[in-house]
């Protein structure tokens, strides 16, 4: 009974709460930069999750995919995040249609409702209930943050906080995909958040600003 | 190895392209890529007629549906790099908007929708069809406009979402594939699935699931009405080009990977609820889009709008099954592939000699652009389905398999959607042809290019309508019997 | 239409169908364009589609039985048919011909259609396109249903007398010519479609000889009206060829101009009329002789409603002669109204020769009806089976040609008187000259009969008499009298104003705003969960 | 035999016709406290305008001159329809009353074309009017007929009468006598009498079938007139031949046709009589009361038609 068994037990169990702490704190950020430094956070979870199951399960290449989501996503994304945001020099509010009491209230909503709807499925696929109900729940706040952010940052954001409640999806159901789909996923990710970033940049340069929710010429 | 063949020449095309900056070196190189492109992907359905399945490596397999979609995208991809060549002739050298980058981006779109087709991993198909989002992204925000950038940015935001939820249908499928105790290697190959599933009894409850994300998510892609938003606005803003390269083989590539899911659960106890949810797509995509067709101003718009309303109608006839339904929908697939390519190329010289896509800008077009007015009637009475073309075939067999399945109300209602459909077409278009010609087109006469391409468009939809040549009804029994 | 004729499975049938409609829609659209012509296009191409759609309906209701679409397997299913279904394609098969075919009130199409297409081309419209119709619905109704309950047969002839005399009475009041062809047609539509109702009824009360009689009548009279009323519109041709208008007000005096035309124009309205030695009258004496023949029915119904159907014939016959005496009393008799109509030209030799193919043919089936009636009768026993051929048939064979030596014997003799002729001017009450502007118009003509069916015309009128001041002696009075036809706003305005509605509530949920669109697939993602949840 | 006695009725008809109009005319007038002119008088006016010459007005096309042909050999072939003294006549064995109706319709037709043909106002006018009358009389005219069609289940007019007559006298349906009265209204209506039509003015404001002959002289005017005289009588002749045949001669002895012959006349003296008295007795209708007075003959016939069902049962 190493130190490191321990380790990986009290991270698996508890990682989910973590998990939850970054999804609260996420939807009341106020600030862009700060958002992104709790996505890298939360990726940081993910990542540690990753290895410890990597480790109790004994899957060599699960240390290949974790050090591949530590690197992008809690490197490599984030740092092009903060370029993104000072190269754009835009205001570095989030631009919220919801105050942030509204979100956190519909967060924790959010976040029972997964506990409900993993519940049925939490037997049959035999899974610790928890981590899927946090995987739901990440999918969920993505979708909120994208609905509810008029920024286009922000809702590139959400859109890699629901990737992330995929992944881990994937990972708490099945401990991952075959290491070839991973790297292809994670490829798509990165090829789409560069384009992302090309559209940022175009849209700043006809638009002169990042609101998204002021597209609106195309209707009907 | 042969199927490596096409995807080769995409990719090393669109790179190969990229070295020349001369507007019409790029354009020859185009050609001869597309040439090249083509053939492979002629051998490769050869292959297959002649040898059945082929299989290369773990990842690419090609059958008869593969095949299928292949002529498609070859044969559109073809008409598609001819009318560029002409098309973008006025067009000069601008940071990722010249024809090398046009080009270049187009190959890059083709790989990834070929390899849509020949990916035999499901989790490959979900990739690719990630790419084709991310190919074509820039393809639509080509022109750098207001409306192309915002179009494009829609187009990027929600597709990427859907896809996203298809992603998770996947792990869903594969999920339970493991927990049905398949080699985690080979759970995702959909081969080893549609052998596996009727076997080894997978959870119907996961089956679901994963089938629910499956139809949201391949169905943004597809423009099922309600995740139909992005496709009016890609398609109207992008080059005509590109517009007739989306909703002709990008939509029915996205169609492929959801009948290729079908087909693996079509044998379990989940393909009723399967089959009612295409039928539930599809009639409220026809519906709704049939009703916005009357009230577009748009006419690339209006086109997106009809591109909804047959992907509703493909939907139908799959979700009907049965051998009339299976062949109308899959039928239906190239008919309108080819009759909506016409009509974009049409839309598209309208575009460039009236400068404008409103229709209450343009009238008496019959007198001053008489050819392409041609086009455009063919197309559209192609289009709404009106004999003697041949999409009039095909909805003939999906509602003849409606009314034999003794689906009254489903039955009922495509034809007065139908009605509105040519209802809305009839108005628009006789106001567009008709009437006292307002603005000089900037030259009536069409090239060789374009009507050639047009042409072709015609005589085919003329010829499948009067009788399907015997070689494509084998590819169309192959196609099937992958789905029985 | 040789396409639909001639087709043996359903397949070819559509195929032809919907071709006849695109064809004459491109035909008609050939002639120029104006936005009401637009318009007009526009609604006819709908109503067509939308018959399609029913026939297309009628036809695939066949096939859960009938396991293809071939006419033979169809007809042997359709006896093992549960009744619902039967009525149901019936009904169809009557709504989808029906707007083919013009009968009130699907008919919005016909009078706008057919003022608006070449002559040439509406002569086919009228004369062959709705027979297509007819053919089709005969198909549907004996051929393959093989009559119906005797509802059916009441519902067809309603809509017949409907058709027939809503059709003649705005055909009265119409001064277009044209329009008002196309409102005979619908007229005669209306009575083949009496005949029709009436065999209908008779088969349903086992009547086969009697329901052979009336499908005779209707039949012949399909072929009649495809005879004289491509006459007519050819006629209408050579007129606006001649005077660059089909207005009734602008013509006149055109006999004397255009004798050949006028003679052949003149043979058509009097077998139009259905008047003796005319073509149009065999087949209206033998759809009378089937009405009187209801009453050898048991049913008391039956025996009621057939012999009253007399009358209404009867008014319409009466109703189309003042028609025709004004068509062809304005148009071709009496002073010109018009310059053009002063330096009228006789048609061409082309026409000349058709149009008096087509009058020769009135004439020897009104005058020699045995030659057809003898085909006809073979026809519907085919048809109808189990009919003998009735024996008014052969009477009607029989009697004409005797009336007729009679009548041109006496006739002859009359002519023969010899009597010295002098021109002098019509007495003008002590005018100097009695003008065209003296003699009655159109207008005036059919205004006794406009007045006294006004309830049918719901006109809105309106005297305007310049200077206002002096109303007694007015410098110019203008007289307008606008018809409104109150049903198409009831039965179409609302259907098609839903729609319109539907589609720009649509149109309004796409909103721009991409979040909204993420929030529509979440939404749809959501509550397809929550299905799952409840339902498995 | 047979077909010459067939003639001979239509003879009678048509010869008769001017002396009947002569008698309504004599007999008006003596009502009138007039001594009216000899009721021979028709014949002389006939006679006169046959000599006289025809003028035609240079407007006027062949039709002009061809009209009066046509009705006048229509009309007498209407004479040949109807049988006087022996239930037969030369075409009513298989000639029905279908055929007998359109061929007045012909005649009209043709008459209203030549009025037309004049190129005045008061043609256009009569044309017009006879229009709108002979339209509304033409069903009323039919229904009635065919509803004693129906009771006799013969269509042809012979037969209606054969059947007629071996009906008692007395027991008359009620079909009968509204049939009758729809058809001695439309009788009235379609030979332009009081007080649907007056004869004998020539006012703008009331006048039909005078305002369609206006234009008309000589020789066609005398068949004009002669044409419309044989219709007055025929219809007479029609009216007693279906309501009121009994005394008509069964075989065919020489003294049998001429007793039928004199009761013949005797009926059609009270008829003319009837006639005469109602329109001395009544002032004409206005032209738009017209269409009401047909309605009620319409609906008398269509009542006479039910009426068969019902009697029946």
């Amino acid at each position: 009974m190493g130190l490191v068994e321990i380790a990986t037990g009290k991270v698996l169990s508890s990682f989910s709460v973590f998990l939850f702490l970054t999804i609260l704190l996420l939807v009341v950020a106020r600030r862009i930069s700060t958002a992104i430094l709790l996505f890298s956070a939360q990726s940081a979870i993910i990542t540690a999750e990753v290895l410890a199951t990597g480790f109790r399960e004994r899957l060599a290449e699960a240390y290949v995919v974790g050090a591949l989501v530590f690197l992008i996503k809690v490197v490599l994304i984030p740092r092009a995040f903060f370029r993104l945001v000072d190269r754009l020099k835009t205001p570095r509010d989030v631009k919220a249609s919801t105050t942030p009491t509204q979100s956190v209230f519909i967060a924790a909503a959010m976040i029972y409702l997964s506990y409900a709807a993993v519940h049925s499925y939490g037997q049959s696929v035999r899974v610790p209930e928890d981590a899927l109900a946090a995987a739901v729940a990440l999918i969920l706040t993505g979708a909120f943050l994208m609905v509810s952010r008029n920024k286009a940052l922000m809702q590139m954001l959400g859109l890699l906080v629901l990737e992330n409640g995929i992944y881990l999806a994937a990972l708490t159901t099945t401990y991952g995909m075959p290491l070839v789909i991973e790297i292809g996923i994670f490829f798509d990710i990165l090829i789409g958040l560069l384009l992302m970033g090309i559209f940022t940049f175009r849209i700043r340069d006809t638009f002169d600003h990042l609101d998204v929710s002021k597209l609106r010429r195309l209707r009907g | 190895m042969i199927l490596l063949l096409p995807l080769a020449v995409t990719i090393l095309g669109a790179g190969f392209v990229l070295c020349f900056r001369n507007p019409r070196i790029a354009t020859r190189v185009a050609l001869t890529v597309g040439g090249l492109e083509v053939a492979s992907l002629g051998a490769v359905v050869w292959r297959v007629h002649a040898h059945g399945a082929l299989q290369a490596g773990r990842y690419l397999r090609a059958d008869g549906l593969s095949s299928l979609f292949l002529i498609n995208i070859a044969f559109i991809s073809a008409l598609v790099l001819v009318y560029a060549s002409g098309y973008l002739r006025h067009m000069g050298e601008g940071r990722f908007s010249s024809p090398r980058w046009f080009y270049a981006l187009v190959f890059l779109f083709l790989f990834t929708m070929i390899s849509v087709c020949l990916s035999a991993n499901l989790g490959l198909l979900w990739i690719m069809m990630e790419g084709t989002t991310l190919a074509s992204a820039l393809l639509v925000g080509f022109y750098n406009t207001e409306g192309a950038v915002e179009a494009g940015w829609k187009y990027l935001m929600v597709c990427t979402v859907g896809i996203a939820f298809a992603l998770f249908g996947t792990i869903v499928l594969y999920l339970a594939a493991v927990k049905a105790g398949m080699n985690p290697a080979a759970a995702l190959d959909w081969a080893a699935l549609m052998n596996a599933v009727p076997q080894m009894g997978f959870d119907p409850n996961l089956v679901k699931l994963a089938f629910v994300f499956i139809i949201v998510g391949y169905g943004t892609k597809i423009g099922f009405v309600p995740m139909h938003s992005w496709l009016p606005d890609a398609h109207a803003e992008a080059p005509t080009p590109i517009s007739a390269l989306l909703s002709a083989v990008l939509l029915n590539c996205a169609m492929y990977a959801l009948i290729r899911y079908d087909a693996i659960i079509s044998h379990t106890t989940t393909s009723a609820f399967a089959h009612t949810l295409l039928l539930v797509f599809g009639l409220l995509s026809m519906i709704v889009a049939g009703l916005l067709i009357l009230v577009q101003r748009n006419l690339k718009r209006l086109m997106a709008y009809s591109s909804v309303e047959h992907m509703g109608i493909i939907a139908i006839g799959l979700g009907l099954g049965g051998p009339l339904g299976l062949f109308g929908a899959l039928l239906h697939i190239f008919n309108h592939s080819v009759a909506k390519s016409l009509l974009f190329f049409s839309a598209g010289n309208i575009r460039q000699n009236f400068g404008t896509l409103r229709m209450d800008g343009v009238t008496g077009m019959a007198r001053t652009l008489p050819q392409t007015s041609t086009a455009l009637v063919v197309g559209s009475l192609a289009i709404v389905g009106l004999p003697p073309f041949s999409l009039f075939v095909s909805e003939f067999a999906i509602l003849s398999e409606a009314f034999s399945q003794a689906h009254y109300v489903l039955a009922v209602l495509f034809l007065v959607v139908l009605s509105v459909v040519f209802g809305g077409f009839a108005y628009h278009f006789i106001r567009l042809l008709c009437g006292e010609p307002n603005g000089v087109p900037a030259n009536s006469k069409l090239i060789p290019s374009e009507y050639t391409v047009m042409g072709i468009a015609s005589v085919t939809l003329l010829c499948f309508g009067a009788h399907i040549p015997h070689m494509f009804t084998i590819i169309l029994q192959e196609a099937m019997a992958v789905l029985r | 239409m040789i396409v639909v004729v001639t087709a043996s499975t359903g397949f070819a049938f559509l195929v032809g169908w919907e071709l006849m409609t695109l064809v004459s829609a491109g035909l008609i659209l050939m002639e120029g364009d104006s936005t009401e012509r637009r318009h007009n296009v526009f609604i006819y191409l709908m109503m067509m589609h939308a018959g399609a759609a029913a026939v297309v309906a009628s036809f695939f209701l066949f096939l859960p039985y009938s396991h293809s679409l071939d006419f033979a397997s169809i007809r042997t299913a359709s006896a093992s048919m549960p009744a619902g279904i039967r009525t149901l394609i019936f009904l169809l098969a009557f709504v989808g011909f029906g707007t083919k075919a013009g009968i009130i009130p699907l008919h919005l199409w016909l009078p706008r259609a057919h003022p608006i297409a070449p002559s040439p081309v509406s002569a086919l419209m009228s004369g062959v396109m709705l027979k297509t119709a007819v053919y089709g619905f005969v198909r549907f109704a004996f051929d393959f249903l093989g009559g119906g309950p005797s509802w059916s047969g009441y519902v067809v002839l309603l809509a017949g007398a409907v058709s027939g005399l809503l059709g003649v009475l705005y055909a009265i009041a119409e001064h277009d010519l044209k329009r008002l062809l196309a409102y005979h047609s619908v007229e005669n539509i209306g009575i083949i479609y009496l005949g029709l109702g009436t065999s209908l009824v008779f088969l349903a009360h086992q009547a086969p000889v009697l329901a052979a009689l009336a499908l005779i009548a209707a039949l012949l009279h399909t072929f009649n009206h495809a005879l004289f009323k491509s006459l007519l519109f050819l006629g209408a041709g050579a007129i606006s060829n001649a005077t660059h208008t089909v207005d009734l007000e602008e013509l006149g005096g055109l006999q004397r101009r255009m004798p050949v035309t006028g003679a052949t124009f003149l043979i058509a309205c009097c077998s139009i009329v259905g008047l003796p030695l005319f073509n149009g009258f065999i087949s209206e004496w033998l759809t009378f002789r089937s009405f009187l023949a209801g009453s050898l029915l048991t049913n008391t119904k039956a025996q009621i409603v057939l012999p009253l159907m007399v009358g209404v014939l009867a008014l319409i016959g009466g109703l189309a002669a003042a028609c025709f005496v004004k068509v062809f009393g304005v148009a071709f008799l009496g002073r010109p109204h018009s310059k053009e109509a002063e330096h009228a030209e006789e048609a061409p030799l082309a026409m000349r020769a058709g149009m008096g193919l087509l009058a020769a043919a009135c004439l020897w089936i009104g005058i020699l009806p045995g030659f057809f009636l003898r085909p006809l009768a073979s026809l519907a026993q085919v048809l109808v089976p189990g009919a003998g051929v009735p024996e008014e048939t052969l009477s009607i064979a029989r009697i004409i040609p005797w009336v007729a030596v009679f009548v041109l014997g006496v006739g002859g003799a009359a002519a023969l008187l010899k009597h010295r002729r002098k021109m002098v001017r019509t007495w003008a009450c002590g005018l100097p000259e009695l003008s065209s502007r003296m003699q009655y118009t159109s207008t005036a003509f059919s205004k006794p009969i406009r007045f006294v069916f006004s309830t049918v015309y719901k006109p809105d009128r309106k005297v305007e008499s310049l200077p206002a001041d002096q109303p007694y002696f007015p410098a110019t009075i203008s007289y307008r009298s606008v018809r409104t036809t109150s049903y198409e706003k009831a039965l179409y305005r609302p259907f098609v104003d839903l729609i319109l509605s539907a589609a720009h509530q649509l149109r309004r949920m796409q909103t721009g705003n991409i979040q909204v669109y993420l929030l529509y697939i979440f939404l749809t993602l959501v509550s397809l969960l929550m299905f799952l949840r409840f339902q498995g | 035999m047979i077909t010459a006695i067939n003639f001979f009725q239509a003879l009678i008809i048509i010869l008769g016709a001017p002396l009947v109009r002569g008698i309504i005319a004599q007999f008006k007038a003596r009502l009138q406290r007039r001594q009216g002119a000899s009721i021979w008088r028709p014949y002389a006016d006939l006679a006169k305008l046959f000599r006289k010459e025809d003028i035609v007005p240079p407007t006027a096309s062949w039709v002009f001159r061809f009209a009066p042909i046509v009705l006048f050999g229509a009309t007498v072939s209407v004479a040949a329809f109807v049988p006087v003294v022996q239930p037969s006549a030369l075409l009513a064995s298989r000639g029905d009353f279908f055929l007998l109706v359109y061929l007045l319709a012909l005649g009209r037709f043709f008459l209203s074309l030549g009025a037309l043909d004049g190129g005045s106002a008061f043609g256009g006018m009569g044309a017009s009017r006879e229009a709108l009358v002979s339209s509304l009389a033409e069903a009323p005219f039919l229904l009635g007929l065919a509803a004693v069609a129906i009771l006799a289940a013969h269509a042809d007019i012979a037969g209606i009468v054969v059947w007629t007559l071996r009906q008692n006298v007395f027991n008359i349906s009620g079909v009968h006598i509204l049939a009758f009265i729809s058809l001695a209204m439309v009788t009235v209506a379609e030979t332009g009498r009081m007080p649907v039509d007056n004869p004998t003015t020539h006012l703008e404001l009331t006048m039909i079938h005078e305002g369609m002959v206006l234009e008309y002289s000589g020789p066609s005017l005398a068949l004009i007139e002669w044409a419309s005289a044989v219709k007055l009588h025929a219809m007479l002749a029609l009216l007693i031949a279906l309501f009121d045949p009994w005394g008509m001669a069964s075989s065919l002895s020489g003294l049998g046709i001429g007793a039928a012959l004199l009761l013949y006349c005797a009926k059609a003296a009270l008829f003319v009589i009837v006639l005469a008295v109602i329109e001395s007795g009544m002032a004409k209708l206005r032209m738009y009361l017209v269409p009401d007075f047909l309605g009620v003959a319409s609906a008398l016939s269509a009542l006479a038609v039910i009426f068969t069902v019902l009697a029946k049962r």
